[in-house]
């Protein structure tokens, strides 16, 4: 494990109970995350990709406190006094409370922790304004009377509030146009160099995910299926489903390509883990001689000791994608 | 949810609520001041004569005990005696209970036949005239006193127009139906005595106005609130886009989409409508329990007041229970929601 | 209209028990009293007795022992004899079941000399009891009901057992109420059929209904429907006199009213005759002490109230009640109470006392009455029997503190001698005598405020002949006599 | 934040003038609560000086609305009349939202077993025939408008609790809590901070709906009898005693009543009228 | 792409011409729409992009007039749909029209299906409101349709609540629907934005497929560049309620012209050097409700000159007639350059 690691997970499960009978005992279960293993290194941006449900919201809320896993840990690594994390949601809509105006919103965090006046918490979020780009004339408004990009500057600059040593960003982009998305990952790198923080960045769109990390976490079915390098995961991805992932990537270049009969990819259902490989299903690889056993996370090659993959197939090496180097304009 | 699921956890629901119920009235009615022993042993008995009484009926003894013979008595379907009458709560409750009941489904039934449409028009209508006069009637109905309305239907249509009888359930002379349901309606047609079943209608009429006009507001009232947020749902944007005729898309897409989150709503309803019953029969000398649980509060007939407090919430979450099986049936996402 | 053969009369409210050894309340014996015969009974309109089962009776000198003959031939509804066993088993019932009815009586044992004679032997002498044997609650009963499923108790409060002229055949509760003639009565038998008892709440829907010919007879009417009634086509009233009496109940024994003065100021106070006008629109006439004009005993000399604010400020000056307000109690069970109400607090706030009403439910009233928390009370008074000791006995025996009788806490020694004597012995005269001393004395004590006597007036559909009135049976009718043209 | 505040003040103008049946509302619901404050001022007699000698006499020139039994002047005591039902309707609504909106914000907050018991309470006493508890307690408590006021707040309350307890399961939700929650806010400072701030305009409909039923059944309950006592004037307790007199001397009941039905009215619009403006879903930003 | 060209005539099943809308708000007007000019044609695939609020949704739907008749008012210029004046037909014509002729799709597949009732029927409905024939023909049709979208077993699917299926097949049936009466156009209102790109692509293919075979030409509303340019011969860039931009897909995604256009595209992180600042659009979409006379996006525009405080119209270029830009600046330029 390195020096500079901020928060470690392992092996995080959380389960949650969807249905009861009558006498209040479980009758079923979503399996939302199962062995969850990761460690988020000082300021670096940590990307986690992965289709709607797989559980990465939930990863977020497990590293936010708000929710116990029920098997495994998360294990704080320095040796002074814990990091703070902070979180941007996706919507900035929903996220601040349409009935406080603004100062209020951004000191949230500090208020609750107390021993601050009045004045105190104004002239706070008079600074964390300027910082996030907004006009300090703006603090007594409240958030309807702002426009989406300006919205979620204003939860980026509550974020920080608090002095945060890590950000959750969960789809920070994802509500905005692409204009303001421009300008929100802008800040975002920019603020990030400032203060050194770490993100962690999920995304279901994998150029804002290609453009900001150094890292990425692709999650299959509350399960890590592949961990590396961004570059090279994007070019030459080991596992079968991050390939399936990538190959769905609409890009600017071609037109779309018809690739085998259109088929119907029935999401995962996570009330019944398979007890094989959990992409067993949806695996054009699939084979009857490792697959219908449990996928460990493992290390692709001794060499790249950063490169992780849930696959005991080696799919990586003849998976050399054409990316684009095309830059447009 | 399954049917056995929900019958089962309001059937706990049942005992709970009638237990507190019974907790609760029990205490108010016993905060009364007042002696129901003088009360029964009249004015001018002696002492001895009420201290008599008071043995006799048990109320010397300490409170919790005497709510302890009376869960007992509960426990075996037994209200205890009507300290007024001198009857089982029981038998005084039932015989003025159907006709209640029987008051307030017709009123709820009127209440939604006129009702639905109101609010259907209205909220298809929303802000044209249309709107504003089905909003008027229902608004009257919210904020009309029903003592005050059933005095003047009196007064008019049976004072000055002679056209419905003043009260009552059927004419003297009349013959009353043999007891089956205790509806007099439905009692009469079973019995194929239509003269009996157009009698009890016709002496239904004023009162049934009177209750329905209430509610028909809060019903059209909900059905407008509802419908209108359904019309703005993207279904029916598909609807229209995809030709349907607008009255199609009204009925069959958007109503029972609208009846749905109703259907609470209609439910306890019925449960008002027996409240309200209470003071439209006092008006109407409609023979219901109205009348009798007024004079037994007067009365300080404990026993009469619990039994029909117990009666009544049993009723309601009965209701509640008929309103949640009633969903099984009309929405069909129950089923799968945990 | 309705038909031929039934009689219709209007009712408030259902009855609420039938049992006569229960029963205290009138409404519930326009029912049983026309279902049951008594040993005696009221003269037609009068409150003189005459036998009724009884066919003579004589009473011991010391007034203890009495002896009763019956007349042969009477029968139940159920065709069985009655007898001198159903006698005692009617009063022996009475005094075992022990509750309001039985409370007139004194302790006495009854015993069966033969089948048609009975002997009632009472411990203390009691000049009213011949009197007493009229009530509702003298009703012979069939003993047969005692083999009644559930036993006669249970029996008896929804269903009649007498040898009336008529017997309850049908009870919708809250809707009607339907008697039929006894086939077995032995008396002049009835000229209808059946009497049906409608249950109206509402006055206006009762008055609305005779109006359009619904109803046969209604009595009780607030005096402004019966104004604007008259004069309309098929109805007719009958105004007929009454014994019931409307008066204050002023404390005597504590609060500010325990002064003597006090209470003179307040007796001045009250302007009676604009009560009568305005509240009563006439119908009624002003009392002039605690015994009615109708009762013998009476006393026409007595002076009428008058109010004399004059008078009653100096009266009040000398009783020096400060500031303290004054509580007047009254209930909803006469419609006339709010108005009187009013009145006695515009009267008193024009010498700057203040009352304070208080509305309260019946039962809640009694209890305050009892415990004597009230400075003020409206009251109504009917005899359960024809004598004075109805009125004197009740209201001043020291005795009877309270809400037996004695609302006021009035207490007197020499006015107690004087009534108890009057109660023991049997001359009339030598009683009146008596009853009329006590009453010059309480009215100088100003223990009540003495409002008025009512009369009845009688809605009647103009077809409906032989209709009267006994002032000893309010909610009573003779509907033996009735016949309808 | 001056001209923010102004702008929605010009902004809820413009908006009750899109509304005619609010206007109205509104109107009705001045003009009935200018009658009654300014009762002292308008009444032509004292409402509770008797005068025997002209009782029940019809409206006229001198007696607007006639005259009751003892003869007072009708149309004074509907102006003082409304002083106790209007001031009923508002005590009413406004104790029983409060109490009832606290209770139901920290039962839906709390959750669990805190939740289940008030929950069941409230269940209990919802099914109470509402009614009859109100006539119980009031004759428990002994008969007065302000004992007839506490039981009908009493009896309100649950209801505010269920709303207030919706809305906050509601807001319990958002993700802005879910933020606090990230913050380590307590429960208490959710509940001040986001769930009443924003709970509140529901609340405040059903409230001003509220009045109209609490006028209602202020006078349902003087109808039987329980409210405000004699000399006091109060709408029901009026239509109650005019009812004897309701075939001929129409006008007793008919003017009491009227003011009851229209005061209604006035709320009743005026709730429905805030609904739809308050309607997130309608803002026009 | 040239390949893609099959079936299109010069016949326009859709013609939008010089559309000014607006909305009656609090003082004053929204104006959702301010001249927007767009024509499809039969069996092309065309797209509509621009960020949020710029006027797509409305111009979709008032091109099957289903925006609340007394919530609008049409200012200026007309809809053609397959040379019917959509602005003059009765509700009954229209109706006749919708579903018909021209179909929609709309961006969440949870909530634009009636919940309360089947799928099946809610197909069967729309086919016997377009199509005389019987009920069991209409049930057998509907089973068709869903087989050619490649659904497994339609029995099951039809008789299924749609809260019982996932969105993509959610999806799925609304493309059934649309196509169950061979309309001449589908207009499809961000069909995939609430979907995994996953299930986008199939979702994207199917459409196409469906088109291809029935010859009907799509409007697609996106905002994602990405989809546009895989799937769109030509396409349209709004802004504020105008077309700014209008060409071959190709063109304008590797050379817009319009400073708006080539903005955005700049800050698609696609288009740059991981971990490089983003290019943005400084300043803000101006206020539908107080819109200037003059260029809208001139208060944001980097090249903005004194000419641009007159509204541009939409031509075509000197240079590449096919190619359309409503910007004073860049129509003088290709001028210049052309000369
Ligand atoms: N409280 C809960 N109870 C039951 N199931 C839950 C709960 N919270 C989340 N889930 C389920 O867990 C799964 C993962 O949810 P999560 O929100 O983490 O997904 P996600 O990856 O963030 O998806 P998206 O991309 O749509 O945001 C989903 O299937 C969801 O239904
Ligand atoms: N009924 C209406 N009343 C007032 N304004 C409206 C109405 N409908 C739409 N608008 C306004 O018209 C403008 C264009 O809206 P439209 O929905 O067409 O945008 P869009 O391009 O589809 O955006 P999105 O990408 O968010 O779907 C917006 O500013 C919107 O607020
Ligand atoms: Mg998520
Ligand atoms: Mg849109």
């Amino acid at each position: 494990m390195p020096d500079n690691c901020l928060v470690s997970l392992s092996d995080i499960h959380v389960h949650f109970p969807v249905q009861k009978n009558w006498l209040g005992q479980v009758k079923s279960t979503a399996h939302v995350l199962n062995g969850i293993d990761l460690d988020v290194d000082a300021g670096e941006t940590l990307g986690i990709v992965g289709e709607s449900g797989c559980g990465k919201s939930t990863l977020a809320q497990v590293l936010m406190g708000l929710l116990q896993p029920v098997r495994g840990s998360v294990s704080w690594q320095t040796a002074g006094a814990k990091p703070t994390i902070q979180i941007v949601f996706q919507d900035p809509q929903s996220s601040l409370d349409p009935r406080l105006p603004v100062w209020k919103v951004i000191t949230e965090p500090i208020h609750i922790q107390g021993g601050h006046s009045r004045g105190q918490l104004r002239q706070i979020a008079a600074d964390l304004a300027v910082q996030v780009g907004l006009r300090e004339e703006y603090l007594d408004r409240y958030p309807h009377e702002f426009s989406g990009g300006q919205r979620q500057r204003i939860a980026i600059a509550r974020a920080l509030a608090p002095n945060p040593d890590i950000i959750v960003l969960d789809e920070p982009t994802s509500a905005l146009d692409i204009s303001v998305q421009a300008q929100i990952l802008n800040l975002l790198n920019d603020l990030q160099k400032a203060r050194n923080l770490s993100y962690i960045l999920i995304s279901h769109n994998v150029s804002v995910i290609k453009h900001m990390s150094k890292r990425i976490a692709v999650m299959y079915l509350g399960q890590i299926v592949e961990l590396g390098h961004t570059s090279d995961i994007l070019q030459k991805p080991a596992h079968p489903y991050t390939e399936l992932l990538l190959d769905a990537v609409p890009d600017m270049t071609g037109s779309l390509a018809m690739k085998g009969p259109v088929d119907l990819p029935e999401l995962p259902g996570n009330r019944h883990l398979p007890s094989g490989c959990f992409f067993y299903d949806r695996c054009h690889y699939r084979d009857e001689k490792g697959c219908h056993l449990a996928q460990p996370l493992r290390r692709l090659s001794a060499e790249q000791e950063i490169r992780w993959v849930r696959c005991y197939k080696n799919i990586y090496e003849n998976s050399i994608r054409a990316v684009s180097t095309e830059v447009g304009v | 949810m399954s049917v056995f699921q929900i019958i089962s956890k309001r059937l706990a629901g049942l005992v709970f609520v009638v237990l507190g119920v019974s907790v609760i009235t029990f205490i108010v009615s016993h905060l009364i001041p007042g002696d129901p022993a003088r009360l029964i042993a009249g004015d001018r008995a002696s002492q001895a004569m009420v201290d008599a009484i008071r043995e006799k009926l048990g109320l010397n003894l300490p409170l919790y005990e005497q709510y302890w013979l009376y869960l007992k008595g509960l426990l075996q379907g037994d209200l205890g005696t009507s300290i007024r009458t001198g009857r089982p709560v029981l038998q005084d409750l039932l015989a003025f209970f159907p006709a209640t009941m029987e008051l307030a489904v017709v009123s709820l039934i009127l209440a939604i036949l006129i009702g639905v449409p109101l609010g259907v028009l209205s909220a298809v209508y929303k802000d044209k005239w249309m709107d504003q006069i089905t909003r008027s009637i229902s608004v009257m109905g919210i904020s009309m006193p029903a003592f005050w309305l059933g005095m003047g239907l009196i007064i008019i249509f049976y004072g000055n127009l002679s056209w419905f009888p003043a009260g009552g359930r059927l004419s003297q002379g009349v013959a009353v139906p043999p007891f089956v349901t205790g509806f007099y309606l439905v009692d009469s047609l079973l019995a194929g005595q239509m003269k009996t079943f157009y009698n009890a209608l016709w002496h239904l009429v004023l009162p049934a106005v009177t209750l329905s006009f209430v509610h028909l507001g809060v019903v059209s009232r909900q059905i407008r609130s509802s419908m209108l947020e359904q019309l703005s749902e993207d279904y029916i944007r598909t609807a229209k886009a995809y030709g349907l005729p607008k009255w199609q898309v009204i009925l069959r897409h958007a109503l029972p989409n609208a009846l749905i989150p109703s259907v609470t709503v209609l439910g306890l309803a019925l449960g008002d409508l027996l409240y309200g019953a209470v003071l439209t029969e006092t008006v109407f000398s409609w023979p219901g329990m109205g009348l009798y649980v007024v004079n037994s509060i007067q009365a300080l007939d404990f026993p009469a007041v619990m039994g029909f407090a117990v009666l009544v919430s049993f009723v309601y979450v009965l209701l509640n229970l008929l309103v949640d099986l009633l969903y099984l049936v009309i929405d069909p996402r129950i089923k799968e929601v945990g | 209209a309705t038909p031929k053969d039934t009689l219709v009369i209007a009712k408030s409210s259902d009855p609420q028990t039938l049992d006569p050894a229960v029963t205290i309340d009138n409404n519930d014996w326009t029912v049983t009293y026309p279902s049951y015969q008594h040993l005696v009974k009221y003269k037609k309109g009068s409150t003189d007795v005459e036998g009724d089962l009884a066919d003579s009776w004589t009473a011991s000198d010391d007034n203890l022992t009495w002896t009763f003959k019956l007349k042969p031939g009477h029968k139940f509804a159920d065709g069985s004899d009655v007898n001198a066993d159903a006698v005692k088993y009617t009063f022996d019932r009475l005094l075992r079941v022990k509750q309001g009815p039985s409370e007139p009586f004194p302790a006495m044992q009854t015993s069966v000399k033969d089948p048609l004679t009975v002997e009632f032997k009472l411990e203390t002498p009691f000049a009213p009891f011949l009197y007493i044997l009229a009530n509702n609650g003298a009703g012979i009963i069939n003993p047969a009901a005692e083999k009644a499923e559930g036993g006669a108790d249970t029996f008896l409060a929804g269903n009649t057992a007498g040898s009336g002229p008529y017997q309850m055949v049908k009870w919708d509760k809250g809707q009607s109420i339907q008697l039929e003639r006894n086939p077995h009565y032995a008396g002049e038998k009835p000229v209808l059929d059946k009497v049906l008892l409608k249950i109206i709440p509402d006055a206006s829907a009762q008055r609305l209904q005779l109006q359009n010919g619904d109803l046969d007879i209604v009595a009780k009417l607030p005096v402004d429907q019966i104004e604007s009634l008259k004069g309309k086509p098929g109805v007719q009233f009958e105004k007929v006199p009454s014994l019931l009496v409307t008066y204050l109940y002023l404390n005597n024994k504590t609060g500010p009213l325990a002064n003597l003065d006090a209470r003179k100021g307040v007796v001045e106070a009250i302007d009676y005759q604009g009560i009568v006008e305005g509240v009563l629109n006439n119908q009624g006439k002003q009392l002039k002490g605690p015994i009615p004009d109708g009762m013998w005993a009476y006393d026409d000399s007595n002076p009428d109230f008058k109010q004399d604010l004059e008078a009653a400020k100096a009266s009040l000056a000398k009783a020096k009640l400060g500031k303290q307000d004054l509580t007047l109690l009254y209930s909803n069970r006469d419609a006339n109470w709010e108005p009187i109400a009013l009145t006695v607090q515009a009267n008193l706030a024009a010498l700057g006392v203040n009352v304070k009403l208080e509305k309260l439910a019946n039962a809640t009233m009694r209890d305050r009455l009892g415990k004597g928390e009230f400075d003020i009370a409206l009251g109504n008074w009917s005899p359960d029997f024809a004598d004075p000791y109805m009125f004197m006995n009740y209201w001043f025996d020291s005795e009877k503190g309270g809400l037996p009788g004695n609302r006021s806490f009035y207490s007197n020694p020499e006015v107690d001698q004087l009534i108890r004597k009057a109660a023991e012995i049997s001359d009339q005269e030598e009683r009146t005598k008596l009853y009329q001393q006590a009453q010059k004395l309480v009215l100088d004590d100003f223990a009540y405020a003495y409002l008025f006597q009512k009369s009845e007036e009688i809605g009647l559909r103009d077809n409906v002949k032989g209709y009267s009135y006994n002032p000893m049976l309010d909610d009573v009718y003779n509907v033996q006599d009735i016949s309808k043209e | 934040m001056l001209a923010s505040l102004k702008h929605r003040g010009s902004y809820f103008w413009y908006q009750l003038r899109r509304s005619p049946m609010t206007m109205v509302g509104l109107g009705i619901i001045i003009f009935m609560c200018l009658a009654a404050l300014l009762a002292p001022v308008l009444a032509p007699y004292h409402p509770d000086v008797i005068n025997l000698r002209a009782r029940l006499q019809a409206p006229s020139m001198a007696h607007w609305f006639g005259t009751d039994e003892v003869g007072r002047d009708i149309f004074s005591r509907v102006l003082y009349g409304g002083q106790q039902s209007i001031g009923v309707g508002l005590f009413v609504a406004f104790v029983a939202s409060f109490i009832g909106t606290i209770i139901g914000c920290f039962s839906g907050i709390f959750g669990k077993w805190v939740d289940t018991t008030i929950m069941r309470i409230m269940d209990v006493m919802l099914s109470i025939p509402s009614l009859v508890l109100t006539m119980a307690l009031a004759a428990a408590l002994g008969p007065s408008l302000f004992n007839a006021m506490l039981a009908i707040t009493l009896v309100r309350i649950p209801y505010y609790v269920r709303l207030a307890r919706g809305q906050t399961l509601g807001i319990r939700e958002m993700v802005y809590v879910k933020a606090a929650e990230t913050f380590g806010a307590s429960r208490f400072h959710i509940v001040q901070w986001h769930v009443i701030r924003n709970a509140l305009s529901p609340i405040i409909v059903q409230t001003t709906l509220d009045i109209g039923n609490a006028i209602l059944m202020a006078a349902a309950l003087g109808f039987i009898g329980l409210g405000a006592q004699q000399p006091t004037a109060e709408w029901g307790a009026m239509v109650s005693a005019g009812r004897n007199f309701l075939i001929d001397q129409w006008w007793y009941s008919t003017f009491p009543g009227l003011a009851i039905l229209i005061t209604a009215i006035g709320f009743n619009l005026l709730g429905d009228g805030m609904r739809d403006m308050l309607d997130p879903k309608q803002k026009v930003k | 792409m040239q390949e893609n060209h099959v079936g299109q005539s010069n016949e326009q099943v859709l013609s939008v011409e010089n559309l000014h809308i607006e909305f009656p708000i609090y003082k004053g007007a929204v104006k959702a729409l301010n001249g927007v000019t767009l024509q499809v044609g039969a069996g092309e695939i065309v797209g509509l992009v621009g960020e949020s609020g710029s006027g797509k949704s409305v111009c979709a739907m008032m091109s099957m007039r289903l925006i609340p008749a007394d919530s609008y008012r049409v200012t200026h210029g007309t809809i053609y749909q397959s040379g019917k004046d959509v602005l003059k037909l009765s509700e009954k014509e229209m109706r006749a029209i919708r579903g018909r002729e021209v179909s929609m799709i709309f961006q969440e597949p949870m909530t634009a299906l009636n919940p309360v009732m089947k799928v099946g029927k809610q197909i069967v409905n729309v086919i016997l409101q377009h199509q005389s024939m019987s009920k069991a023909k209409a049930k057998e049709k509907t089973l068709d349709l869903l087989r050619d979208m490649y659904i497994a077993d339609p029995e099951r699917v039809v008789d299924s609540y749609p809260f019982e299926l996932s969105g993509g097949m959610r999806q799925r049936i609304m493309i059934a629907l649309a196509f169950s009466c061979e309309p001449k156009l589908l207009i499809a209102d961000e069909p995939t934005t609430a979907l995994d790109v996953t299930v986008q692509k199939q979702v994207l293919l199917l459409l196409r497929e469906r088109a291809r075979k029935t010859g009907a030409a799509i409007l697609l509303i996106t905002h994602d560049m990405a989809v546009v340019s895989q799937f769109c011969e030509r396409v349209y860039v709004m802004y504020a309620g105008a077309v700014v931009e209008d060409g071959q897909t190709r063109d304008v995604m590797r050379r817009p012209r319009h400073p708006y256009t080539q903005g955005l595209l700049a800050g698609l992180p696609e288009n740059v050097v991981p971990g490089t600042p983003l290019k943005t659009i400084g300043g803000q979409v101006p206020d539908l409700a107080q819109l200037p006379t003059c260029c809208s996006f001139m208060n944001r525009c980097e090249r903005k000159e004194y000419i641009c405080r007159n509204a541009p119209d939409l031509l075509p270029l000197t240079s590449d007639p096919s190619h359309k830009v409503a910007c004073w600046i860049v129509q003088e330029e290709d001028e210049r350059h052309a000369r």
